[in-house]
């Protein structure tokens, strides 16, 4: 088990344009650009110092002050067990696209599912990227927070 | 003979699983758990703190505990209570006062999650114990809890 | 006419096809409103397609709009067998970001709670998996013991399966005068009843042929998939978060965390029974000594978070409920995300269920004990 | 001279007071198809409501208690609710099959019946091969089931129907190969004559361990070939929603319904009259007094109380067992009952020839 200054000295070195940041979480935020998730996924899976085989939690972050749309996966290592939160923000909110993480870790084949359906970032290399739980039809992806629907969505 | 045995083996577990049915089957007189539920309507208990639908107790006098503060209509995380209010003038001490004029509860959209008894300060309304909510038209889910021409009780303010 | 020989298989000219079948969202085994879409060769199942959202409530958007205290109540409708552990999941979540610290009391009574709560979601799954693989019976004999666990909770709480008994900051009221006598009399009622289900469903022979060594999930892909809860344990992955990272009154309790290392249907079906021993074992240490203590503290009106981000997670009787706020110091959340036992649990379907029989695929599916509002949120 | 015996020659009697012997045979025929048209409604209900009520106390309920006194009435009211009720199908439906279907299960299960005798000389026809015939009959029905989930456009149906094809036809062999078992102790097909030869021990007694043997192996077959549960993957509601019937509603639904009863009664009485010795009343070796007493009770009542134990244990069996998979009802019938079977009865003609039975 690695503390998490141990789990940035690794990650720095194999990356050195990753930010870090532990304030105001109770995990270390590890941020990566767009075109290196894939490949740090990949690193966090097989290094034999890191381990995190279990994705527990993924889930998109709508900000659009920052014009930015986020994923957030929440990391742990069953055999060594410690955790991480790998994040990475989209380039625009309008045509949000990301590598997918679904064949580094297969559960994410649908939360990668349920991303693109309440939040619409697209996953590049996704096998089955349709809407999960919404209509195909439906018109906008609701947790986007300027979302409006006067119909279902009763503002108090 | 692992062929034999394995036939020996099954119908055993079998036979248990059988007296275990069977022993409730000769013994139903005594172990019904059923309730014959229209019948039993008058002996039905229920424990005191059953979530039935919320309603506002009135006195004898006609009278009711409900300021108007709305803290309930704030605490309601669905929007069910809707409370209509009025300054009206006491004639005792000729000031203006705040007071309901309808305290209107909508059972549809109501959860029974009982947030709206917990906050309410002066114990105005409370959960009742009924429980045969269903209604034939959508209206007749819609309450107004203060009775027509009640007023507030005496000393509830204080 | 066609001449063949011996060697020469004629079945090369039998053409057989797949036909897909659409198993729910009103099918006896979906348990709810689960759809299915089922690619079946003869009898095999060759793919499944779990097609969701036919009660997808988008709770985490309501979340954004409504105040902490009113999110508790939302908990209460996702995972509704364990209501109690999703409640005190965001209970735990608002008082630790608050720094609250609860008595001793609430401590012990929530997790007694949790246990009754995860015997009854237990006793439910137990019927209806006797149920799926034909034992109609088991699941009356489900529901008669887990009537008294709902008749405990009624008194306490006034609901029979929303409770909303933890508010931020405690319970909503004490525990009610009987409590400690209901609990006992259900426990002694009960502990027998365990024997009495071993003999009707665990060691029939029927039972077993029907679930040992039917889809098997492997170490690997249970964790690879992130399945959490009795199915991850019945592959032999520890994963309890009661032990893992105690919360409430689990780390003054001693209990078992329960592994099966097969994998398949009844190692599942296995690790659950014994967790409801091991629930009796944590309610029979902490019934007798209940401490005293202030049920509620004092927490503000209006409830804020600061600034920041929390995860919270509880053990249900499905597995790791994660709470993950994004809180931008208001009284609502900015982002509330329900990590679900259910949903992780679900997309692991493809995997074990391929390659078995239509007859297999339900007992799997009741092994995996989906609630399907859990799944949609 | 039986009760039963003298009341049909009774009726006989008075028809050839009225007509002349080719009408009043005439009418003989149509009156005893009435009869089992009669009896066939009035069993299957109550076999519903016994169904019912034997369930719920099983199950720790109360069951059917409303209509009529304990609920006696509640399986009529149904009934006449299915009859009442629209039929309702699919547009796709092979329309001829779709209504053809439940015909073929009434009828062979109505004809299956007329061979069993309830009584001395009680039955509508005692042919020399009655064994043989009752078999033949009995497995027309599968044929209704086959076309019933063809007909009825429906993937589910036609699975169930799949299921029942292979699992007739299988279960066929060993109630016929158990049933043979018995007929070497007799050596007769005759119906009355198996009844006959059991008039000092009932046959299980007399072929004492191959007897038995075989008893166990006919229930269980038996209650494959009715579709009951732990055998019931044609229907296997947790799987196939409610399997070849799924389309069905109304009327038509009431006769698969019925039918399914009444073959689970024709399985019951088969065993009791081959068994356990059909109409003839339980004696006890030399006791005399005890065998003169039992000989009081008629034959039919004799008849029925041993099906109804017979039909007891096969709700029993329903009410407690989970259900088999395809491969497993396949395994335990190639694999374990037909070599059994095969074992017994030259078990079975060996004793025969040994003369090593009661």
């Amino acid at each position: 088990m690695l503390d998490n200054q141990s789990i940035k000295d690794i990650l720095f070195a194999q990356n050195d344009t990753l930010e870090f940041s532990e304030e105001n979480s109770a995990f270390l935020n590890v941020w990566v650009a767009p075109e290196e998730l894939h490949s740090l996924g990949l690193f966090l899976r097989d290094d034999p110092r890191l381990r995190f085989d279990y994705l527990f939690c993924m889930t998109g972050v709508d900000w659009p002050t920052e014009d930015t749309l986020e994923i957030v996966c929440h990391l742990r290592s069953i055999p060594l067990g410690h955790q991480m939160v790998l994040r990475c923000k989209t380039g625009s909110r309008d045509n949000p696209e990301l590598d997918t993480l679904s064949d580094i870790w297969p559960t994410t084949h649908m939360h990668e599912r349920e991303i693109y359906d309440l939040f619409g970032i697209r996953f590049k290399g996704h096998t089955n990227l349709k809407r999960l739980f919404l209509d195909p039809s439906w018109d906008g992806h609701p947790l986007k927070k300027d979302y409006v629907d006067e119909v279902n969505l009763i503002v108090k | 003979m692992g062929y034999f045995s394995d036939i020996i083996h099954g119908f055993k577990t079998l036979l248990t699983g059988m007296k275990v049915t069977g022993k409730y089957f000769f013994n139903a007189r005594k172990e019904i758990i059923t309730q014959q539920y229209p019948d039993n309507r008058d002996t039905l208990t229920f424990p005191e703190r059953f979530r039935g639908r919320v309603d506002m107790p009135h006195n004898e006098n006609n009278e009711h505990r409900c300021t108007g503060c709305q803290a309930c209509e704030i605490a309601c995380p669905n929007g069910s209570i809707e409370i209509i209010w009025d300054r009206v003038l006491n004639p005792e001490t000729g000031k203006k006062k705040k007071a309901i004029e309808k305290h209107i509860y909508h059972l549809s959209m109501c959860t029974m999650c009982n947030l709206c008894i917990v906050a309410c300060p002066t114990d105005a309304i409370v959960m009742t114990h009924e429980f045969e909510l269903a209604a034939y038209d959508r209206s007749d889910l819609t309450f107004v809890l203060n009775k027509p021409g009640s007023k507030l009780m005496a000393g509830v303010e204080e | 006419m066609r001449t063949g020989t011996l060697f020469d298989p004629i079945e090369q000219d039998l053409h057989t096809d797949e036909y897909k079948i659409n198993m729910g969202p009103q099918h006896p085994a979906t348990h709810g409103v689960l759809r299915l879409i089922l690619t079946i060769d003869g009898e095999v199942i060759k793919n499944v397609e779990p097609d969701l959202g036919y009660i997808h409530r988008s709770i985490e958007k309501i979340c954004e709009r409504d105040n902490y205290r009113q999110i508790v109540h939302l908990t209460d409708r996702m995972d509704y067998l364990s209501s109690h552990i999703n409640n005190e999941a965001v209970c735990l979540l608002i008082e630790n970001a608050l720094e609250i610290e609860v008595s001793d009391r609430v401590k012990v009574i929530r997790t007694i709670l949790d246990e009754l709560t995860r015997i009854s979601s237990h006793l439910l799954w137990w019927g209806v998996m006797g149920m799926d693989v034909g034992a109609l019976t088991t699941f009356m004999y489900g529901f008669r013991e887990r009537e008294m666990i709902n008749d405990i909770f009624e008194n306490t709480c006034g609901a029979r399966l929303t409770m909303n008994y933890n508010v931020p900051g405690g319970l909503m009221w004490d525990i009610y005068s009987g409590f400690v006598r209901d609990t006992k009399a259900f426990l002694k009622h009960f502990k027998p009843k365990l024997k009495e289900y071993n003999d009707l469903l665990t060691d029939n022979i029927i039972f077993r042929k029907r679930t040992e060594g039917i889809g098997v999930l492997s170490k690997e892909s249970a964790i690879a998939y992130g399945v959490t809860g009795p199915t991850m344990r019945g592959s032999g992955v520890s994963c309890d978060i009661r032990k893992l990272f105690p919360y409430s009154a689990y780390d003054r309790v001693e209990f078992e965390e329960i592994f099966m290392q097969g994998g398949d249907t009844f190692d599942r079906y296995l690790v659950r029974m014994k967790e409801m021993e091991q629930s009796i074992h944590i309610i029979e240490q902490l019934i007798d000594n209940i401490p005293e203590g202030e049920t509620l503290e004092k927490t503000r009106a209006v409830i804020k978070l600061p600034k920041g981000e929390f995860y919270q997670r509880v053990e249900t009787a499905r597995g790791e409920l994660g709470v993950y706020v994004i809180s931008d110091g208001k009284k609502s959340p900015y982002r509330m995300k329900f990590r679900s036992p259910g949903f992780s649990n679900l997309s692991v379907i493809n995997e074990i269920a391929v390659g078995h029989k239509i007859g297999d695929f339900v007992a799997i599916i009741s092994t995996l004990d989906l609630v399907i509002p859990d799944i949609d949120r | 001279m039986h009760g039963t015996e003298r009341f049909t020659a009774a009726v006989h009697q008075w028809l050839l007071g009225m007509f002349s012997p080719g009408a009043a045979h005439i009418a003989e025929m149509v009156l005893t198809g009435l009869a089992y048209l009669a009896f066939f409604a009035v069993a299957g209900l109550a076999l519903v409501y016994l169904e019912r009520r034997i369930a719920a106390f099983f199950q720790v309920r109360l069951g059917p208690n409303r209509v009529g006194p304990f609920g006696l009435l509640q399986t009529v009211a149904d009934a006449l609710k299915l009859v009442a009720k629209e039929p309702i199908g699919t547009k796709k439906a092979d329309h001829f099959l779709y209504s053809l279907a439940p015909y073929f299960l009434i009828i062979s299960s109505l004809m299956a019946i007329s061979v069993i005798p309830m009584g001395a000389g009680f039955s509508a026809f005692d042919i020399d091969v009655g064994v043989f015939f009752l078999i033949a009959v009995s497995s027309v029905g599968v044929l209704g089931i086959l076309i019933a989930g063809w007909g009825s456009y429906n993937k589910y149906s036609l699975i169930g129907a799949l299921r029942s094809g292979a699992q007739m036809i299988s279960y066929e062999l060993s109630v016929g190969l158990s049933l043979l078992t018995m007929i070497l102790l007799v050596g007769s097909l005759r119906f009355s004559d198996v009844v006959q030869a059991q008039s000092d021990y009932w046959l299980i007694f007399k072929g004492h361990i191959p007897a038995f043997i075989a008893f166990v192996i006919f229930i269980i077959s038996g209650t494959a070939e009715s579709n009951r549960t732990p055998f019931d993957l044609v229907e296997a509601e947790s799987e196939l929603g409610a399997g070849f019937h799924s389309e069905y509603s109304g009327i038509q639904f009431a006769f698969f319904f019925l039918s399914e009863f009444i073959n689970m009664f024709i399985i019951s009485a088969v065993a009791a009259t081959v068994f356990l010795g059909g109409w003839m009343p339980f004696h006890i070796g030399d006791l005399e007094g005890f065998n003169h007493i039992m000989d009081y009770i008629p034959g039919p009542v004799w008849f029925f109380i041993k099906t109804g134990f017979i039909i007891f244990l096969m709700m029993w069996f329903r009410w407690t067992f989970p259900r088999l998979r395809i491969d497993q009802l396949m395994k335990l019938e190639w694999k374990y009952l037909l070599p059994l079977n095969l074992l017994n009865i030259l078990l079975m003609a060996f004793f025969v020839w040994k003369g090593w039975y009661l």
